[in-house]
């Protein structure tokens, strides 16, 4: 297959060198070539550049010593100046020459090298993530460090939280219990451990007002860590005996099967208050809904951004994006993880301080802030 | 067995299709059914795919067929914190199942960290400079995604009460938080509906019509 | 000791792929690739513990002859029928009655599940209507734009005046407010992976402070 | 008075309308012209854009439930690149059916050219894990997939001799549901440098208008 391609190419390429050449086109488009190891890379690969003309193909020749047998490796329009040559073995020297198929002849270029292949131990083009990683760290831990010396920080009331209690209140007033969707992905996802740690708020209410919760599951994982947390919550709140493990209840792995469950519990268990919090797919607004139908108050929290809209307009109350992970870090109540909300406000200002001043020089003509910013 | 010249599998299909449309009128055992049926099902199946797909190429036949070759013999590690898992069900042991839970939400919130920083701040934050020099209406449309930015990032501040200046400006923030999640909505409800048109395109074309047209 | 050990292994591995994003050399992605399928494979081993729970609570109820003991009949014999062929596999894959079932059977009620969702975004839009403050005629209005921008009888009605409206609702306002979101949803997310990785937050290693 | 009894009647009601709307143009079909939108566009020129021989991977992140949507996006885009004869890796990684689509819909659109199984094309099947196989691609795609969907083992097949990771891969395309396609843009996309393409399901298609803002998308996919 690769060497009939090679043919083919080979092919097209001496008749569009014909072509060329008949046009009156002559010397060589290419020179200059130089081979350096591709940098910040793993290894195993070389970058060849030169400084060439014209939409003329050439072909990019290898061997292994200069004046060893040199082999065809592929093609490069000549004005495109580079190529990346890669799989070959680190710690060997290659050394690489251009070749212009000119009619009947090919012409041949200088030989350059020798280069060897080496992986390497940074990846240049990503300093400014690095720089935005360190950035957060040192704030975070800066942050809970001045916190847990007793500093007070300022967090505004998030709305939608003075509703989780009032939910549980009325859950208890109607005597009926409570169902806590968590979501459906598993724990590698952070927001599921965000809402395991609103649940934990949650079940330790409901342990006080002696209100029954439920929380069905769709993972696996979430639901052994589920349980434990639910335990956990009775255990701090003095009611270890309320805890049942029927609390917390395996449905099935499939999406909609899970949707088609917890409705059916919905409607034929009618539970007074609904939480949805963690990461949520189409299966949104079919639990939204249905909650909706028979008149629980709902309160949800998704960063699933395109959920939100279902979640807004079926939802009593709906954490916003980041407004879910300071939720799970404002219950608490515990200043060290006030600390971070602090830390990725800053961070915030710092970005919009960045791209406005990146706007502003822009409109002077200078590309500096968006170059800064280049990743990949 | 084909009854009325239709598979029995196009029957079993439109009987479930419409058991679970019957939740629309009200809950009722034709639901209850398909709900149960669905539960159990979808969970084997998965258990097939996961044995099928993961556990028999990924650990069991590498195991299997070159257990010191290909440092195959490494894959007992997974196996291990796989099985220390069931170990919460053993008091005296409970705690090592944490080992294999820290083991596997320490690696993602490491990867998906990056993740975040990375492939969604530093890009979204890169494309949010845009000219303004342009002139014409361009120009316009500009300032209007700049403020959407900003005025969305402020309603998201949480160091200072919105009151003030402040407030007004999340106050446009949440005005373009609306618009947005409307126009999501608006833009979903067709598709919405070509679901179900999917649907009652197969209980009609593929299981009432040839039943008509014999 | 017991909540030391798990944290500081949190920390260890939570910190290798961060470290592993920033250097290229083999030694670290080699290391980064085998952790990836491992990874892989405890998630698998963790469905039984699921199953389990779901088996034993159906098999009470059928013990009890609770209400509804039937139901847990079906959905006992759904999943072994299932997971039988499943696990025996076929000569090429799949066993064949797996696919059939999975066709005739899993897949339609996948499917409808999800069409039901016509039927409430139809609800939940018109619920709007009754909405009385600001924002949610906003919310309104733009769903209505984009809606009948986006279907050809929508232009047909308005002579194709409303596309360019949609089109720019979606480019403008919504690519932005999306931007603000994703932005400050991923500050919230990192700086919750963050408390994770350092064992500032650890609800989710569960109960006992031993 | 009237009006407000209006806006609470029985939401049963709606459902029915809703059912009628959709069962009308099923039962009297009606004809609609069909305008393709500029993301679209962008797709098809970069599959133009594609040589013969250059290899694209095709992930079809969907299940059975997204099938309307997306089953009539995964057919032209395979017809378009078996015409450019274009070589495709086919992976699925949403857990759901995604396989058994992937299964069927290969074989139907496949058996309408002629083509050799393990050199043209090759599907790889399911792997577990979400992200993590996404990542383990960029290093070798033969370790995350030893055998193919149909348990042969990969070794050896030309495809995938060929196309050792990302580095080799032109364009993926994926026909996603949920959050995989934000997967493959800010994973796949942002770390290993390769195009990517969402044919998505509408409901995602607001977000990704941002990623396609930023040049991590090409396109968003046939509506």
């Amino acid at each position: 297959m690769r060497t009939s391609c090679l043919v083919i190419i080979s092919i097209v390429l001496v008749l569009a060198a014909g072509g060329a050449w008949s046009q009156g086109m002559s010397g060589f488009p290419a020179t200059e070539l130089r081979a350096v190891d591709t940098p910040s890379d793993g290894g195993g690969s070389i970058d060849l550049e030169w400084e060439g003309e014209g939409l003329q193909f050439v072909l990019i020749m290898r061997a292994t010593s200069p004046g060893g047998e040199f082999e065809t490796i592929g093609d490069a329009i000549a004005s495109d100046g580079s190529y990346t040559d890669m799989r070959l073995d680190d710690q060997t020297d290659y050394y690489y020459r251009l070749a212009y198929p000119a009619g009947e002849d090919t012409l041949l270029g200088a030989v350059a090298g020798p280069a060897q292949s080496k992986t390497n131990w940074f990846r240049s083009y990503r300093k400014n993530a690095l720089v935005l990683t360190a950035l957060m760290f040192i704030l975070v831990i800066s942050y809970v460090t001045q916190a847990r010396k007793g500093k007070r920080l300022f967090i505004r009331r998030i709305s939608g939280l003075s509703a989780i209690d009032e939910a549980v209140g009325r859950a208890t007033e109607m005597g009926r219990k409570i169902l806590y969707i968590p979501g459906i992905l598993s724990l590698s996802e952070i927001q599921t451990i965000a809402s395991l740690s609103i649940l934990q708020h949650v079940s330790k209410l409901t342990a006080v007002y002696g209100t029954d919760i439920e929380v069905p599951n769709k993972d696996p994982l979430v639901f052994s860590a589920a349980r434990e947390t639910v335990k956990q919550a009775y255990m701090e709140a003095g009611r270890p005996d309320q805890f049942k493990e029927e609390m917390v209840t395996y449905l099935t792995y499939d999406q909609f099967a899970y949707a088609a469950s917890v409705t059916a519990k919905m409607v034929r268990e009618r539970p007074a208050t609904n939480f949805l919090i963690g990461s949520f797919f189409a299966e949104s607004l079919i639990l939204a809904e249905t909650g909706q139908s028979i008149g629980a108050i709902q309160i949800a929290g998704t960063a699933d951004i395109p959920q939100l809209p279902f979640f807004v307009t079926a939802c009593d109350y709906t954490l916003l994006g980041e407004e879910l992970y300071a939720a799970s870090a404002y219950l608490s109540k515990e200043p060290v993880l006030l600390g971070s909300i602090k830390a990725q406000d800053v961070v915030k200002a710092i970005i919009m301080v960045t791209v406005g001043a990146g706007i502003v020089i822009l409109a002077f003509g200078s590309n500096i802030v968006r170059d800064v910013l280049f990743t990949r | 067995m084909a009854p009325f010249g239709i598979p029995i599998g196009v029957w079993i299909n439109a009987f479930l299709t419409i058991c679970i449309l019957s939740f629309l009128y009200k809950d009722n055992p034709f639901f209850r059914f398909a709900e149960s049926l669905f539960a159990g099902m979808s969970l084997g199946y998965y258990i097939g795919i996961v044995t099928e797909n993961t556990l028999k190429p990924n650990l069991f036949r590498p195991m299997i067929n070159d257990f010191w070759g290909n440092h195959n013999f490494l894959l007992v590690i997974p196996m291990i914190l796989g099985v220390m898992l069931y170990f919460r069900y053993i008091r005296k042991i409970a705690w090592l199942a944490r080992i294999a839970l820290a083991v596997y939400i320490g690696y993602y919130v490491g990867v998906y960290l990056m993740q975040k920083l990375h492939g969604d701040i530093l890009f979204q934050a890169r494309d949010t400079i845009v000219p303004l020099t342009m002139g014409g209406i361009e120009a316009v449309w500009n300032v209007v995604i700049i403020v959407g930015v900003f005025s969305v990032l402020v309603y998201f501040y949480f160091s200072a009460e919105h009151k003030g200046a402040l407030g007004r400006v999340s106050r446009v923030g949440i005005w373009f938080l609306m618009i947005s999640f409307g126009a999501s909505f608006g833009y979903t409800i067709m598709a919405r509906i070509s679901l179900l048109m999917g649907r009652f395109s197969f209980l009609v074309n593929t299981w009432v019509r040839p039943m008509i047209s014999g | 000791m017991r909540r030391t050990i798990p944290l500081i292994l949190t920390f260890c591995v939570g910190m290798y792929p961060i470290f592993a994003f920033f250097v290229p050399h083999r030694v670290v992605t080699n290391i980064n690739q085998n952790l990836d399928t491992y990874l892989v494979i405890v998630a698998a081993f963790a469905l039984p513990l699921g199953v389990v729970n779901l088996v034993m609570s159906n098999i009470n109820k059928i013990k009890k002859k609770d209400k509804g003991w039937f139901y847990s009949v079906v959905l006992i014999a759904g999943l072994c029928l299932m997971a039988f062929y499943g696990i025996m596999g076929g000569d090429q894959g799949f066993h064949a009655h797996f696919q059939w079932m999975f066709e005739n059977a899993v897949s339609p009620l996948q499917a409808t599940m999800f069409s039901l969702l016509a039927f409430y975004v139809a609800s939940a839009a018109y619920r709007a209507f009754r909405a009385r403050n600001v924002e949610a005629t906003v919310l309104l209005i733009a769903a209505i734009v984009v809606m009948l921008g986006r279907i050809p009888i929508g232009d047909m009605i308005t002579g194709g005046r409303l596309t360019p409206i949609s089109e720019w609702l979606m480019t403008k306002p919504n690519a932005a407010a999306q931007r603000g979101i994703i932005i400050g949803a991923a500050l919230g997310a990192a700086s919750m992976q963050i408390r994770v990785i350092l064992g500032i937050e650890q609800t989710y290693l569960g109960s006992g402070k031993d | 008075m009237k009006i407000q009894k209006l806006l609470y009647i029985d939401r049963r009601i709606i459902y029915l309308l809703v059912a009628i709307g959709a069962l009308i143009p099923i039962i009297r079909p009606i004809g609609l012209p069909v305008v393709p939108s500029a993301p679209v566009q962008g797709l098809f020129e970069r599959v133009e854009e594609l040589e013969p021989g250059d290899a694209v991977m095709l992930s079809f992140d969907y299940g059975p439930s997204s099938e309307p949507e997306l089953n009539p996006m995964s057919a032209a885009i395979m017809r378009h690149l078996f015409m450019r004869e274009v070589r495709v890796m086919v992976v699925a990684i949403f857990p759901l059916g995604g396989v058994q689509i992937a299964i069927r819909e290969v074989a139907r659109i496949t058996s309408e050219f002629d083509l050799e199984y393990g050199v043209d094309y090759v599907n790889l099947g399911y792997k577990d894990g979400g992200q993590a196989p996404m990542k383990a691609m960029g290093v070798s795609i033969q370790d995350v997939f030893p055998a193919d969907v149909e348990t042969t083992p990969t070794e050896g097949m030309p495809i995938v001799e060929d196309v050792r990771n990302y580095g080799d891969i032109e364009v993926v395309i994926t026909l996603a549901t949920g959050i995989i396609g934000e997967w493959w843009a800010n994973l796949v996309n942002a770390q290993f440098g390769v195009d990517v393409a969402v044919g998505c399901t509408a409901v995602s298609a607001p977000k990704y208008y941002a990623y396609l803002r930023s040049g991590q998308m090409i396109q968003r996919g046939l509506q």
